[in-house]
């Protein structure tokens, strides 16, 4: 009998009739039947399913639920393209004060000044981080930015009386399946361009697909190889040339910041995930904040409203003729933002360029202890993240997935696994700078230990993980037979 | 520096080990013309007390919903959130986790996840439900690419009472998707049956409504779906997740697809984010769903778990056919719902319903008995309602605010509110309560204004 | 290789010269040398040794600290005599208000006003639940309060010319430890009287062991063995009649909210355990809080300063001639007083009286269902706790403690073990009020099959804990070789 | 009741499990005039949000220390204390668990405590130290009760310069147990040799020193030692902990037992408490230290792991004949003193020493060079001195408090000041200085100073 082992009961098997775990004063009006107020038509007739418990159980359920889960303050966690970076406690104080938590987005502008001036001051810090001229706070994750700018981006050519012929975007093969996604549901044409043999874009092939067409290139530099494009100038040219605008998607940002800006790179349009580069928490999968930066001449397009500072006072202004409109509810993931806003503060200029010198630091250190046991596709310096491929031990019967769920085993997280596409079993790597030397010793070592199994017992891995609250699971059941809500069946799965 | 936990010699130790010189040697794939050649010019790096201090006077610039006796809403209600809730979602090993992507050590997560998802179709009437997306707003383009895609069609009618903000960015979205809006004159009451069909034509993918309206009314739904069904549409509706509780579910309705603002479900204004957008649909759209979706199925010794399922549908592995582009989504916000109706239960959520709705009614009767002014709008409400003052708006409005109250929303400063609206409404105010206002606020302002009317 | 086999290291081992978590400021003002200050003589020389990390590694350690602990929150917790009960989480915001938790004891009282208001509030509802007419909470803990009970016995006696003659101390078989090293700190001679064989004080045996020496009787009732005892006001008039006085251990108070006063039991001065019975959490081990009431007749007595109610305002005076003095710095444990009288405010007065009758339904339905396994030693209604005798399972090679140790597996926590020590093998079981019956069952049927297990396979409890991340401890090495601070050496225990 | 989970149902069966008819048959065993025949007379039972509105309505009464530039010290200080602490510390895995007597499942709390106890050997220089005391008074007579027992002697000399709280605490002990405290003068300086050789007697078990004193000023511990053991009392001294970084660690100095007030590392203010004794000895005190002990030990397979240790001292075993009454602690409080001393580490602390003691000293100088008044003593201190303003106290001190500062401790209205002390100090204010303070608020208040003298 293992603590491990006992079902742990979703909240709907622990309600009982009866019970809340909330209370209300008496209501203090003169009271009418509801039916008086809404005719009955209107309402609910079935009471509300919900679940009944008191205030104990809640906080026990999701205590307990909470303690099945890994997390950065709980272990390593390199998941590439994830910057599972230390998100700063005083972050989360700042951003629950009152004055910034509890303040409604409609009030009159007098009474928000302090959320003003700290949006404001946090798009010129973007800009300056950039290199670009103007931002917007509201895209609230990262492929919202990239939708954002795509939209942009189609605003732009339109403005040019190019909007109908320029139909196409152009996405390295290795690049997040976010940009694609998002250049389709912008209506685009999405054309992908191969990478060369140093990890970078194609520039010959590159230079083959540009043409009347291009709307535009979407390049995450350094790529999700980890790698920076040797050939950045060349390609912002190429694209430049062709009429096309280049979008840089910032989810890699934790490797350039103070070192290399996207607007010196050429980019025309930016997004930076906040909830990667600036530490704030990705909450089990979100909120995120994508805020996109942009150059001068695509300002005027911008979404609305924009916060301005006048001679007196913050504002937020509207009256932008040429803007796309409004892509989110009110201005954004704005308490996402206060956290930003105060990583950056804590970090100052020095501090964020340690910040990528020590996330370059980390990967090249851990990559130089892994390169002999596995695989390595590009053998380049790599910046904040790198990719390794599991082929040799796919070999020998240990996929990259059964490594993975071995490494589970070992108490850290693994890394993202088979992205980028193009690399064959793909594992990549992000440990960040706020871990230590030590804890990067520990996760190679387990590595190459991992390495080892694979070749003396690779069904020590198939069968891993073996030490979880559960063991393997099986998706292919779950995508089969989808059971998305609970339906009253005890644990029959 | 105190997050950075590499030390000099561990560097030196660690560039030996790499076999290069120096940190620099390794940004050498970065042309020099591109690099930065100076410090950022930011403000330099403040210590945890400095940067507190900073935050706190920043913070102290904003008056909080503590601060002032609000009429606000919206979309976005100032209920009172149990204290559990935080603490809960304030554990770090929730905020601090990925999405659940090895779901063996993210059981937490997941299992948190499966359970939201079925609050939300237990709210909505609805069968299935994903993981949330961003907002409300989004929620609707989203579940319009679904109706355009199943319908093949290129028109949306929103009626004018949607929430402009989610109007407009349904706007923005149908430029860039090259699809159509049509907008449905409500006058801020019932849909008429005969200008929805009307409206209703071969090319209409979705009709988008909005429960309770914009300005507060309910409206009958039940009406609707059959005439948006019989013209080859979807029906979308965005619904007040607390007004279920007293209202026919939408599901029951006949709507196809289920959308809303989830804020009101245990999550703080935030200055309007981070929410959460909910998302439910009748079963048959299931695999049409955006963003993310939790399965619950079995390990190989056949204990329970959970995992993210039909990844297919998701953009890094579908790419540009994905059902969406959505990646992060508003995990953190949803587990806030989710806590927040497991507290309060079904007689909870409906108390806080009530008690708005009967506060509300409380706070209009008193207003338009005084001869203060009317409603705007003849029709039934929930918690908010567009009332219209005798007296000059902006002498209200200085003095009342000068007096500690936020009386609401003026409308006639409303960016993209349709003219079709701004019309019944001119002058009015939007007026929302919860069941955080006390009889003795609502009496405040009453007598306030009785005085402001006396003396103006 | 399994997770939780992993050595957890200390927080020594994870120190690396030059790390910190933590930044100041420039000094802004003109420095001295520190030697200029303070003669060098007087400073230190070696650096101080301290551990050195940043605020990820610390936030990380102590993360995984937390989570290698059983809690309230996590799971049943029926540790006899503790009162285990679901802490609030209101209360915690309210305690960390800056308006209590940041103010200094020292503040001029107009600048405290709502503290001293709290305090002098809740000091009347102790008085109103003890049924006495005076409080103070100054005292720390509950063993606090009683040593502070007897200081105040102590000094009414003396007051009354018999300081020297009343030298002793009655104190049943059955009580806590802290009442007879409460009563020998405070100089007394311990005199123990026996139970009866209903569970309560040997009447007989009191009555012999009353006279002129006697200060008081220290009683715990409900007692440690869960039992109201039914001689009480026989009790109390024995003592009171030999010129002594009674002390009311109010650990067991959870019995009698709203149903019984000890003040109407007789009882001269009460101790509460706020960190029991009024919900404040436990800590890991405290802080406490142990205010006592006492009868107007001791009223004089109590430590100083006293919060009183003026006309207009309220204030500390410490001007009580005949006050015991201070038995603590300043006031008491405030911010654990706040918590209490939040809790108190949020049940009033039916809630009160529901916590005590819930507590002892909860106990006797789980008494109720153990009572086929294992013996009773006092075959009665217990109040909100009850204690079982282990004695048939050591019988069979399974002692209490391989019982408790098997309940770890579980994955509850075991109950309160040998004690009281009257009973054999005892395993005192209390599971408060705010435990559902779904919890109890559990735990019932944990326990019915923890004496299966005795009877089947005594082997496997003797062994237990079997799943726990460490497994049963080496306390006698411990002892014999104590290792109470860490030395550097890694893992040799 | 929402934090009590049986219903009205449930409740029927468990009592027709147990055999009875209602929840009053249960009680039978307690007799009709015990009982409380009538309602508690208590408030009625509040909602949570009532109770929260309440609630920071008494908050708001009180001044906090982030309202006012405080100048107050004298025991606790106004530290700056890392965000990291309050989230590690409300982990509610620690916070809602008890004294760790299942071992195995309370690894978290034991291992800490281990650390703790680590860290405040290593801050004081001692061989060993127990899980906490009460808070530092408390602990000075558990040191004396193990001179006592030691020496087998019952006098106890005090330094007239302790903190007079400390001081009175004794006292009240000294009364009920039987020993008698005997004052040493030093008239807030230091320890005169040839004065404390005539105190210690034949019957001294042990003299109590504080460092800093009570007035701020640094003594000179090692001169005093000798003396002290020479006439076989034990030396016992109760210090500042954040001033050890700075300052010759009292183990080094020959002390036998340290003990001090925690709060300073990393607790808050708490209007004096919670706050926490640390107790820390020479090794040969092991087996006498009060209250718990964690131990190092391993399980049955070899592993690493701790336990509570040494118990056959406390009371639960050893019941009159323990070390010592205390069984609850201030276990949290000493996690967070852990947590800070982590956080910080030797620099720091060193830090927050230093500039609490530069500023001090800043200060004093602005005052005096300003002829504001005087230092009432005149040997060295750390972060707190005694000011004697020349222009009246009582004008300064409330205009002061107007301008937003409380300017330190009025000694005059300190209650049981030992008289030797209080004619040194006489219209003195104890002020002390922490690292939170910035320049411009200490030349704030030189200047409003300034200003009131010239006006006065
Ligand atoms: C390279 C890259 N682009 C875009 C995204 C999408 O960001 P978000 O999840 O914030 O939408 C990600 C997220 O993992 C990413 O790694
Ligand atoms: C009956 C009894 N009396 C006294 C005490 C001592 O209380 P404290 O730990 O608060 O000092 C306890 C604590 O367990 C107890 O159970």
């Amino acid at each position: 009998m293992n603590v491990a082992d006992q079902y742990f009961p979703t909240i709907f098997e622990l309600s009982e009739p009866e019970k809340s775990g909330y209370q209300l004063p008496d209501l203090d009006v003169p009271v009418h039947e509801l039916t008086e107020l809404i005719p009955s038509p209107l309402l609910r007739t079935k009471p509300l399913p919900l679940p009944e418990l008191t205030e104990p159980e809640v906080v026990r359920h999701y205590t307990g639920l909470s303690r099945r889960n890994h997390a950065v303050d709980v272990g390593f966690y390199p998941l590439g393209s994830c910057t599972m970076k230390y998100n700063p406690k005083v972050n989360e104080d700042i951003a629950s004060l009152p004055g910034f938590a509890s303040v409604h987005p409609y009030q009159p502008e007098e009474t928000v000044q302090g959320m003003l001036q700290l949006i404001h001051s946090l798009e010129q810090m973007l800009c300056e981080i950039s290199g670009l001229q103007a931002c917007t706070l509201q895209p609230a994750a990262g492929a919202h930015g990239e939708l954002t700018g795509l939209f942009i981006i189609q605003a732009y050519h339109k403005d040019r009386g190019e909007g109908n012929e320029r139909t196409q975007i152009i996405v390295p093969d290795s690049a997040h399946g976010t940009n694609p996604a998002s250049a389709a549901m912008c209506g685009y044409e999405v054309v992908e361009v191969p990478s060369d043999d140093r990890g970078g874009i194609d520039v010959a092939a590159l230079r083959q697909l540009v043409g009347p067409k291009t709307a535009g290139l979407m390049l995450t530099n350094p790529n999700t190889l980890g790698l920076f494009d040797e050939n950045t100038q060349v390609i912002a040219d190429v694209v430049h040339e062709a009429g096309g605008l280049l979008y840089y998607d910032g989810a890699n940002a934790n490797a350039i910041l103070g070192i290399s800006r996207p607007g010196d790179m050429g980019f025309d349009i930016v997004h930076f995930n906040l909830h990667k580069t600036f530490s704030t928490p990705h909450g089990g999968g979100g909120p995120g904040s994508g805020p996109i930066c942009v150059s001068d001449d695509l300002e005027k397009f911008l979404p609305v409203p924009r916060t301005i500072c006048t001679e007196t006072d913050y504002r937020l202004k509207y009256d932008y003729p040429k803007s796309i409109g409004k892509v989110k509810n009110y201005y954004g993931n704005i308490g996402v933002a206060v956290r930003a806003y105060a990583y950056i503060l804590s970090m100052g200029p020095e501090g964020l360029r340690r910040v990528s010198e020590t996330a370059v630091l980390n990967a090249n250190y851990v990559l130089a202890r892994l390169k002999g046991a596995f695989s390595v596709p590009f053998d380049r310096f790599c910046k904040h993240e790198f990719v390794l491929s599991g082929k040799k031990q796919a070999a020998l019967g240990a996929r990259t997935i059964d490594m993975a769920k071995r490494m589970l085993d070992y108490g850290v997280h693994a890394p993202t696994i088979y992205f980028p596409l193009v690399v064959e079993e793909a594992l990549m790597v992000e440990p960040t700078e706020t871990e230590s030397k030590r804890t990067l010793d520990q996760f190679s070592e387990i590595m190459l230990q991992i390495a080892k199994e694979a070749e003396e017992n690779p069904e020590l891995l198939q069968n891993a993980p073996h030490t979880t609250v559960v063991r393997r699971l099986d998706e292919t059941k779950a995508a089969r037979k989808p059971d998305v809500r609970y339906s009253g069946r005890k644990s029959d799965g | 520096m105190s997050y950075i936990p590499v030390t000099s010699s561990e560097q030196e130790q660690m560039l030996a080990a790499i076999g290069v010189g120096s940190v620099d040697e390794l940004f050498a794939d970065i042309p020099q013309e591109m690099r930065l050649n100076r410090p950022l010019a930011l403000p330099q790096a403040m210590t945890e007390a400095e940067l507190m201090r900073h935050c706190r006077q920043l913070a102290g610039q904003n008056i909080s919903s503590d601060q002032i006796v609000s009429f606000l809403g919206a979309g976005l209600y100032d209920h009172h959130i149990p204290a559990a809730v935080a603490h809960l979602v304030g554990r770090s090993d929730f905020y601090t986790a990925y999405t659940p992507y090895q779901a063996e050590v993210s059981q937490g997560s997941l299992q948190a996840i499966y359970e939201y998802q079925t609050l939300i179709c237990l709210l909505t009437g609805m069968d299935v439900a994903n993981a949330s997306v961003y907002d409300a707003a989004t929620a609707i383009v989203e579940a319009i690419a679904i109706a355009r895609s199943v319908t093949r069609r290129g028109q949306v009618i929103f009626a004018d009472d949607v929430h402009p903000d989610h109007t407009a960015v349904a706007r923005t979205y149908s430029k860039g998707q090259g699809w159509r809006v049509k907008t449905l004159e409500t006058g801020g009451g019932q849909i008429e049956i005969s200008s929805l069909e009307e409206s209703l034509g071969q090319d209409t993918a979705a009709v988008v409504l909005s429960q309770p309206n914009f300005l507060g009314g309910i409206i009958d739904l039940k009406a609707v779906a059959d005439v948006v069904h019989q013209a080859g549409a979807l029906l979308i509706v965005c619904v007040n997740p607390v007004l279920l509780s007293v209202l026919a579910s939408p599901g029951e309705c006949g709507a196809d697809i289920v959308v809303g603002e989830g804020q009101p479900l245990g999550n703080p204004l935030s200055f309007g984010g981070p929410t959460l957008g909910f998302f439910a649909a009748k079963a048959q759209y299931l695999r049409r769903l955006p963003g993310r979706i939790v399965g619950r199925t079995t390990d190989c010794d056949g204990r329970v778990g959970y995992v993210l399922t039909l990844q297919a549908r998701e953009q890094h592995i579908r790419r540009q056919r994905a059902s969406s582009n959505i990646c992060s989504n508003q995990a953190l916000n949803a587990l806030a719902a989710a806590v927040y109706l497991a507290l309060l239960g079904p007689r909870g959520l409906k108390e806080v319903a009530e008690h708005s709705i009967q506060k509300a009614h409380y706070l209009a009767e008193q207003l338009t008995q005084k001869g203060l002014g009317d409603l705007a709008l003849a029709g039934p409400y929930g918690n908010e309602f567009v009332f219209r003052p005798k007296a000059d708006l902006d002498m209200i409005w200085s003095n009342s605010l000068n007096a500690g109250y936020l009386p609401g929303l003026r409308l006639d400063q409303v960016p993209q509110l349709p003219p079709s609206l701004g019309e019944s409404v001119r002058g009015g105010l939007l007026m929302a309560v919860t069941e955080k206002r006390t009889r003795a606020e609502l009496d405040g302002l009453v007598s306030l204004w009785e005085e402001l009317s006396e003396r103006g």
